[in-house]
C-alpha cells in the first residue's frame, strides 16, 4: 500500500533529513518507526500526508504518486489518514470536542453522527468528561489524547501516529497501545514512530529504524532493544 | 454543499467572531474609521462640487443692443439664442428696467442717478444664462457677429477665476477620494491581514486535516463580510446622521450656503459605503489567506 | 544599565524588525497613512483658515464725510481714529479720487458719467481696515456718532455672512482635526496592538524566563518607535513634496488664491507629524503589551 | 528549601489540579514527580515558577513565600530556576544560540560569557551543531534538548524538569539523566517529573506520586514500577 523509492528529503536549510530511503508496507500492517532523535521518523511521517515533498525518489500511497498529486487532491489523500502530531496541532480557539468534531467536518459528516462518535471516541482515550474545554486547559497527556482521538474519529485506513505516547504514563501507554492494535485487526495500517521501547520490545511487530535519515534495519517482529 | 457543511460555516463564523472578540472589535473599528473617513470626503467633495455649480450658473452673458433694433427683431433674436443647445435661459431687460436696476444698487446715493430717466444712456440688453460656464466664453464670442448687437459682457477675468478653480475643486476632489479610497482598503486590508496572521497556525491545522482551501475560506469570508458590513454600518451611520445635523446646524448659522440633501444622492451613498464594507471585509479575507492556504 | 543589556535591547529590537518583516511593513505602512490623512487635513484647514482670513481683512469701513467738513477737521478724525486699537487703517479718499474710482468701475460704460465731474455729488471719505473682521460692525457704530460723519457703511450683510463663513470654517477645521486625530492614533494603535497579539505567547515565554516587565517592553518600545518614526517620516516627505507640487500647480491655475508656503508654519508640521509618529508609535506597544505583561 | 503546605489548586473552570498537597524538599535533592496524566504534576511545577498561584496552601522557597510576593520579586525568582517545559516555550523568532542565549541575556550576562557558556551547553545536549537553526526546523527532540539546555546555562540553583524525555530514544534520555545526576552532585536541586519508568526504577531516588492531584505516595529511594 506504501512505496518509497530512493526517497532523499534535503530541507531548504540544507540539512538532510532522509537518504536513499527505500520500504514498502502492506496494507494491515503494524509497523514501528524508531532510531535516535533527529534520524528522520517525523520526515518520513510528514512525506506520507504530503505535508513535505522528497528532494528525490517517489512516494506512492494507495497506488498514487503523492509527487504528481494535483493539490485539489491532497485534502481527499489526508482525509484517508488519521495523523497524530508529534507537537498535537490542536486547534486553540476550539474545545476538546470540537477539535475532535472537525475531522468529521471536514468531510461533510451529519451532525447526528459527530454526536455519537465524537463521545465515543473521546472515550476510548479516556476523556470522556474534558469535551467542552480548550486545550490550553488540559495536561500535556490529555491534549496528546486528544490528538489521537481526532484521528481515530472518521476510521481512516491509515494510521500515522508520531511518538503518541510520548507525554503519557506507562498505564495510559498500553491502554492506547491496546486501542491501536484493535483498530490495526480491522484492518487498518498503523506506522508509529516512537522511542518507547518497552513497548516495541514487548509487541513484537515489524519495526523500521533510522539514523542519520537511512534506513538501517528493517525486522519483522522486532525490538528496539531496550538498553542499547 | 451539504446542509451540516453550511451551517458549519454559519456556526464557525460566529463563534470565530465571538471567540476572537478583541480581533473582531479591532477590525469592525478599523473599518468603520476609514469608511467614516471616506464617506465624509465624499460628501465634502460633492458640497463644494454642487456650491461650485451653483456659483458658475449664476454666471451670465449680457448682450448690449443697438439702439436702432425694433422690437420685432429682439423677438426673433431671442428666438434664435434659446434655440441653441448650450443656452438654458433669455431673459429681455429694457433700457428703464436697467436703469432702475442701476438704482437699486447704488442705494441711499441714487440721487446721483436723478436726471438720467429723460435721457436715459443704458442700451437695451439681453441676458443668457448657459448649461455650463465653460462655454461662456466661446458663446459671447459667437454671439459677438449678430448684427444687432452691440457689445458683449460676461465679467470677463471673474469667469475665468471661477472656472479654474471649479474645475481644480473637482479634480482635487477626485483625486483626494482616490486616495482615501486606496488608504481605506489599504488600512482595511492591513488589518484583516494581521488578523488572520494571529491565526495561521490554525489554517495550518486544518489543512493537515484534509480541510479544502474552500472549507477554510469559507467561514473566514462570512467572518469577513460580517465585520466589514458591522464596520460601514456603523460608519454609515455615523456619516448619516452626522451630515444631518451639519446640514441642520448650517441652515441655522450660514443660511446662504446650500447643501446638498437630496435623498437621490444619499442613498446612493449610503449603499456604496455598505457595499464596499462588504466587499472590502470579502477581499480582504481572501487575499490574507491565499499566503497560508500554500500548505 | 549595563551595556550589553543595552546592546541586547538594540540588537533585539532591529532583528524583531526584519524577522517580522511583514508585520513592520504592515505598521510602517498605517502609521504613514494615517498620518499622510492627517497631514493633509491639517494643511487644507490652515489654509482655509489663512484664506478666510485674507478675505477678512480685505473688508474695510467708508465713513461719508458731512459736505462742509474742514481739512484740518478730516486731519484730526483721521488721527484720532488711527489711534483706536481695533483699527490697522485709515485712509482718505476725495470726492474727486472717488469719482475716479467710480468711473474705472463702469469701465467702458463711463460716459453715462460724464457731466459729474462739474458738480461731483460724491463725498469725501476715510476708508478704515481693522484687525479683526468681528470689530466691523461695533466699531462702525461707534463712528457714526462723531460729528463730521455724515454716513457709515461697511457692506453690511456682506460681513456678516463671511463672519460666519469663517468662523465655521475654523470650528469645523478642529473638529475634523481633531477627529482625524483621534482616527489615526485608533488606527495605528490597532496596528501595534495586532502586531503585539501575534506574538503574545513570546512575551509570555520571556517572562517565564526572568525576564522583568522592563526588559520584555524596552525592545519593544525601540521597535515602534521606530516603526512610528518611519512611517511618519514616509508621511512628512509625502505631505510636504504633495504639498510643494500643489502649490505649484495653484500657483499656475488660480494665481489668485495665496497658498500658505512659509517655512514657520511647514517646519512646525513637519515637526509635530514626526513627534507624534514617535509618541504614537512609543505608546502604541507600551498600551499593547501591558495586556501581556501580566503573567 | 521547598516547602508546600495544605496546596490546593483550583482553575478557573473548576477542575481541582492539586488537593492539600503538603511537602517539602531540601537543598540538593533529586526527586522525581510520577503519576498518571493529569494527575497535577505539571501544576505542581507552575506553583513553583508561579506561573500559577495556589487557590489555598501555602508554597515556601528558600525561605520567601511566593504567595506574598510582590510581581516585581517573580523575575528574579524565576532567574534562580531553570524550568523545562514539558510544551519547550521556545521563542520561535530565536535561533536555537539566540534561545539559549536569551536566559543569559535576562540576567545581564555580558557578550563574552554568553559566547562561552552557551556552545558549551550545547554540546552537553548533543546539539553543537543546530546553533543557528530556528526552532520550528528542529525536530521534537531537539527542540526537546534546545529547552533543556537553556535551563542549564545560568547555573541555576532549583531545576524543574517537566517531561524532558518525553520525546527522546532511549540513549539520548539516559545522557540527559547523567548530565541532570552530574549537575545535582554539584549541589543543584532537581525536581523531575517524568512517564520514563525504567529511569525512575533504575535510579532510587525519592519518588513523589500524584494521583488526581493528591499525594498518595512519597518514598525515599523509590521506584515507578513499571507495570503497573
Ligand atoms: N522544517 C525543517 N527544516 C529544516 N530542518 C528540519 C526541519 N524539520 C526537521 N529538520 C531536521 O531534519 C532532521 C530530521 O528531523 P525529524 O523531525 O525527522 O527527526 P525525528 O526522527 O522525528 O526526531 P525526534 O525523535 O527528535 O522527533 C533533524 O536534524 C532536524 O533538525
Ligand atoms: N490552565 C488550566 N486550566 C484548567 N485546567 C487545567 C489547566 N491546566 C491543567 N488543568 C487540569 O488540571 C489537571 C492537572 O493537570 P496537569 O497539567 O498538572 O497534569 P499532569 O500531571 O502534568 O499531566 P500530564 O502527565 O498529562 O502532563 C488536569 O485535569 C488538567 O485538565
Ligand atoms: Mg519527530
Ligand atoms: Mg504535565
Amino acid at each position: 500500500m506504501i512505496q518509497l523509492y530512493n526517497v532523499t528529503k534535503t530541507y531548504d536549510n540544507g540539512v538532510k533529513a532522509l537518504s536513499d530511503v527505500t520500504l514498502r508496507i502492506h496494507k494491515g500492517e503494524f509497523v514501528f518507526l524508531v532510531g535516535p532523535s533527529g534520524a528522520g521518523k517525523s520526515t518520513l511521517t510528514k512525506l506520507l500526508s504530503r505535508e513535505e515533498l522528497p528532494s528525490r525518489g517517489q512516494v506512492i500511497l494507495d497506488g498514487k504518486s503523492l509527487i504528481r498529486m494535483r493539490p485539489g487532491e491532497v485534502p481527499y489523500l489526508r482525509r484517508k489518514i488519521g495523523m497524530v502530531f508529534q507537537d498535537f496541532r490542536l486547534l486553540p480557539q476550539k474545545t476538546v470536542f470540537e477539535n475532535v468534531a472537525f475531522a468529521l467536518e471536514v468531510i461533510g459528516a451529519s451532525k447526528k453522527d459527530i454526536h455519537k462518535s465524537v463521545p465515543k471516541v473521546l472515550s476510548m482515550v479516556g476523556l470522556p468528561d474534558k469535551a467542552g474545554v480548550f486545550p490550553n486547559h488540559l495536561s500535556g497527556g490529555e491534549q496528546q489524547r486528544v490528538s489521537i482521538a481526532r484521528a481515530l474519529v472518521n476510521n481512516p485506513f491509515l494510521i500515522i501516529a508520531d511518538e503518541p505516547t510520548g507525554n503519557l504514563d506507562p498505564e495510559t501507554s498500553w491502554d492506547l497501545m491496546k486501542l491501536l492494535l484493535d483498530i490495526n485487526l480491522r484492518g487498518t495500517t498503523v506506522i508509529m514512530a516512537t522511542h518507547a521501547c518497552d513497548i516495541v520490545d514487548a509487541l513484537k511487530k515489524r519495526v523500521l529504524e533510522l539514523t542519520g535519515g537511512k534506513l538501517v534495519r528493517d525486522e519483522k517482529e522486532g525490538a528496539y532493544r531496550c538498553e542499547a | 454543499m451539504r446542509l451540516s457543511t453550511i451551517n458549519y460555516y454559519f456556526r464557525e463564523a460566529f463563534q470565530s467572531v465571538l471567540r476572537n472578540s478583541w480581533l473582531s472589535v479591532a477590525s469592525i473599528g478599523v473599518v468603520a474609521v476609514s469608511l467614516l473617513i471616506l464617506g465624509s470626503s465624499l460628501l465634502l467633495v460633492l458640497n463644494a462640487n454642487s456650491i461650485a455649480a451653483n456659483l458658475e450658473s449664476s454666471v451670465e452673458i449680457s448682450l448690449f443692443l443697438k439702439e436702432e433694433t425694433s422690437s420685432d427683431e429682439i423677438e426673433a433674436l431671442e428666438k434664435e439664442i434659446k434655440a441653441m443647445p448650450e443656452v438654458t435661459e433669455v431673459k429681455f431687460v429694457s433700457k428703464a428696467q436697467a436703469l432702475e436696476e442701476m438704482k437699486k444698487n447704488f442705494g441711499d446715493k441714487q440721487d446721483i442717478l436723478t436726471g438720467l430717466e429723460e435721457k436715459n444712456p443704458l442700451p437695451d440688453a439681453l441676458r443668457i444664462k448657459t448649461s455650463v460656464v465653460d462655454q461662456v466664453a466661446p458663446l459671447a464670442y459667437q454671439l459677438e457677429s449678430f448684427d444687432a448687437v452691440d457689445q458683449v459682457r460676461y465679467g470677463q477675468g471673474v469667469v475665468e477665476k471661477l472656472l479654474a478653480l471649479s474645475k481644480w475643486v473637482r479634480t482635487a476632489g477626485l483625486v483626494t477620494m482616490v486616495l482615501l479610497g486606496i488608504a481605506a482598503v489599504f488600512l482595511i486590508a492591513t488589518t484583516i491581514r494581521l488578523s488572520v496572521f494571529a491565526r495561521r497556525k490554525e489554517v495550518g491545522i486544518m489543512k493537515m486535516l484534509g480541510a479544502t482551501n474552500w472549507f477554510v475560506r469559507f467561514p473566514f469570508l462570512l467572518e469577513g463580510m460580517f465585520l466589514g458590513l458591522t464596520g460601514s454600518l456603523l460608519a454609515v451611520v455615523a456619516v448619516y446622521y452626522g451630515y444631518l445635523s451639519l446640514i441642520g446646524s448650517i441652515e441655522l448659522s450660514l443660511p446662504f450656503i446650500q447643501l446638498i440633501s437630496d435623498r437621490s444622492l444619499l442613498v446612493p451613498l449610503v449603499e456604496s459605503l455598505l457595499g464596499l464594507g462588504l466587499v472590502i471585509g470579502v477581499a480582504g479575507s481572501m487575499i490574507s489567506l491565499r499566503k497560508f492556504l500554500n500548505t
